[in-house]
């Protein structure tokens, strides 16, 4: 019966894919790539992944849509969302086949795992969940870097901001009518998302949860709080923004140099002190990571485009 | 019990694949994404059930779910609006309702 | 007996559910349709709740429940209506 | 047997995304396109840690980073094709733009 479960799924995952892939129109694609990624939520849950759901359910929910259907209406307005219809292309279908089919082949050509000795290590680490025992504690070096690469991409896209608008804010200005349904929305929802954030960042060290999950969380909100017209739009030259957005790599960093000075080495946390450590790094990259995310998805300072 | 979850979980996702059919044929914008509006709340649903089915903690996973289902209508409403920042309901009320209202073909 | 409420009332929600579907394909205009929707998943989700609400082995679990309910539903309240507006606006168009 | 529908499932959103890629023209499909192929290998990498005994969590936490990395790389390269669009008036890429 589960089976057959797992089977629907990923017929309609599937479904939607090819539909995002080779429906006319590029709102029907993005309309759809939207929901594949909603559905790709029950599957990882369908995978007893629940951080991975977690995450993806809150990006896909959260950030994906509001990013490419702002980028569909901002292509609409300069009349470049319209697309040639698809034509069959046999040397594309070629190279996809094989490539699925060699993705396929590998599958059965798999080794056997080797059982994951996380069990023994797991009491060092000092916190429950070995999803973040693994990020923050045995390959925090990932993490760091990862936090890092997130603000390189958010410096890239901020490279295509003209000279003269750098100091304009960033993004669309948005605005909703005072005490209409979108402001309302931007003042109920955000409360309870920041309780929500809060608890997953807290909540991530046993069970379900963690720093990614809860940053996205509260990037989501925020960016509700944004669109609704309640919080004006950041500007690049303003401290806070900028202090937030280094706040978590600086603690992350100077956490693995206190690690190298009085522990075995760079990144390397003494059990003992391993659950208050990864309990503050997690708390200053949330924070992070959420203001990370905003404005990579709010895009870079906007002077109206004015000379096509 | 088991069964009885599964096979509604089934339901549930052949319901969505209905829904999806309303995003493949359209006709207008509105009617993709509030059918995508459906497959997320559709999509709480399996995750209760799942969350029945599997682990409590799957909770977390809907209610994550549940509070951002609103975020990509908001966003089209938005990227809707002729400036791509405003709100629909700053536009004046509309008066003649009954006259216009029609369910133009409209593909983006 | 808590078996029994849980067959019942997810039965009945798996009901709505299919119904605001029906009319998410069946109905004419995108305005009914909307409205079927709105309205059918809001109320299925709510007896899928309450169902699963029944197998709960905690009453945290069972608040859970409860408030994802209500968050669906701020979240069906605040679309319906601004998506609705957005529609309107674009069959205006000329 | 459920892990290798997932695994079979991920080995053919890799392939659906490499064909969105090569055969549309317009860059916002090839970002799109990008992200299938991007998840099917989560997919498929996350059915391959379910196999032992235990869920492996160490794949679960590179696909949570790269979930991650991966609406970073969308969102920079969604910020290039609206540049793109202002300076060209097109989302299509120059030499693909004539013969569509």
């Amino acid at each position: 019966m589960s089976l057959v479960l797992d089977i629907a799924l990923c017929a309609l995952i599937l479904g939607v894919g090819l539909a995002t892939v080779a429906g006319h129109g590029v709102f029907r694609a993005v309309i759809f790539f939207i929901t594949y990624g909603l559905l790709l939520a029950i599957g990882w849950a369908r995978l007893g992944a629940y951080d991975v759901a977690l995450a993806e359910a809150a990006i896909s929910a959260g950030l994906t849509g509001v990013l490419l259907l702002a980028a569909h209406g901002r292509l609409r307005r300069l009349s470049a969302a319209e697309e040639a219809p698809l034509r069959r292309n046999l040397p594309a279908a070629l190279i996809a086949t094989g490539v699925a089919l060699a993705l396929g082949w590998a599958w059965f050509a798999l080794p056997d795992p080797a059982a994951p000795d996380l069990t023994a290590a797991l009491p060092q680490s000092g916190v429950g969940n070995p999803v973040t025992a693994v990020l923050l504690n045995f390959r925090a070096w990932d993490t760091l870097l990862e936090a890092i690469i997130l603000l390189a991409a958010l410096i890239g896209l901020w490279m295509l901001a003209r000279d003269r608008a750098w100091n304009e804010p960033l993004g669309l200005q948005y605005h909703a009518r005072a005490g209409g349904v979108m402001a309302s929305f931007g003042r109920v929802l955000p409360p309870i998302g920041l309780i929500f954030g809060v608890y997953l960042v807290w909540a991530g060290a046993e069970t379900t949860g963690g720093a990614f999950q809860g940053g996205t969380v509260l990037a989501a909100v925020c960016l509700v709080s944004l669109m609704a017209g309640v919080l004006p739009a950041p500007r690049i030259a303003q401290t806070a923004w900028r202090a937030a957005l280094v706040f978590g790599p600086g603690v992350f960093l100077l956490s693995g140099v206190a690690g190298a000075i009085f522990a075995q080495g760079f990144l390397a946390l003494p059990p003992a002190l391993a659950k208050p450590a990864i309990v503050t790094i997690e708390a200053a990259l949330t924070l992070s990571i959420a203001v990370t995310l905003v404005l990579l998805v709010i895009g870079p300072p906007d002077d109206g485009g004015q000379d096509a | 019990m088991t069964i009885w979850l599964h096979i509604l979980a089934i339901a549930l996702l052949a319901s969505l694949g209905g829904a999806l059919w309303r995003v493949w044929r359209g006709p207008s914008q509105a009617d993709r994404m509030m059918a995508a509006q459906l497959i997320g709340t559709g999509g709480v649903a399996v995750l209760m059930v799942l969350a029945a089915l599997q682990d409590w903690t799957l909770l977390a996973v809907a209610f994550a779910l549940a509070t951002l289902a609103a975020l990509a209508a908001v966003g089209f409403v938005k990227s809707e609006s002729p400036d791509g920042a405003g709100d629909p309901e700053e536009a004046p009320p509309a008066t003649e309702l009954r006259g216009t209202v029609q369910d133009r073909t409209r593909n983006g | 007996m808590a078996d029994i409420a849980t067959y019942l009332l997810t039965g009945l929600g798996l009901v709505f559910f299919i119904a605001g579907t029906v009319g998410l394909i069946r109905f004419p205009d995108q305005f009914s349709r909307l409205h079927a929707l709105t309205k059918g998943d809001n109320l299925g989700l709510g007896f899928i709740a309450l169902g699963v609400a029944f197998q709960t082995d905690t009453w945290a679990q069972v608040a859970m429940l409860v408030l994802i309910w209500g968050l669906a539903l701020l979240a069906a309240g605040t679309v319906a209506p601004l998506v609705a507006r957005a529609a309107l606006t674009e069959s205006r168009k000329p | 047997m459920s892990l290798t529908v997932f695994a079979m499932t991920g080995a053919t959103l890799v392939g659906l995304g490499v064909y969105g890629l090569l055969a549309r023209v317009h860059m916002l499909r090839r970002i799109m396109a990008f992200n299938l192929i991007g998840s099917g290998l989560f997919l498929f990498f996350g059915a391959a840690g379910a196999r032992g005994a235990a869920l492996d969590p160490i794949p679960q936490a590179l696909i949570i980073t790269g979930i991650v990395v991966a609406l970073a790389a969308s969102a920079l390269a969604v910020g290039l094709v609206v540049a793109l669009a202002r300076s060209s008036g097109t989302a299509c890429l120059p030499d693909e733009a004539g013969d569509t």
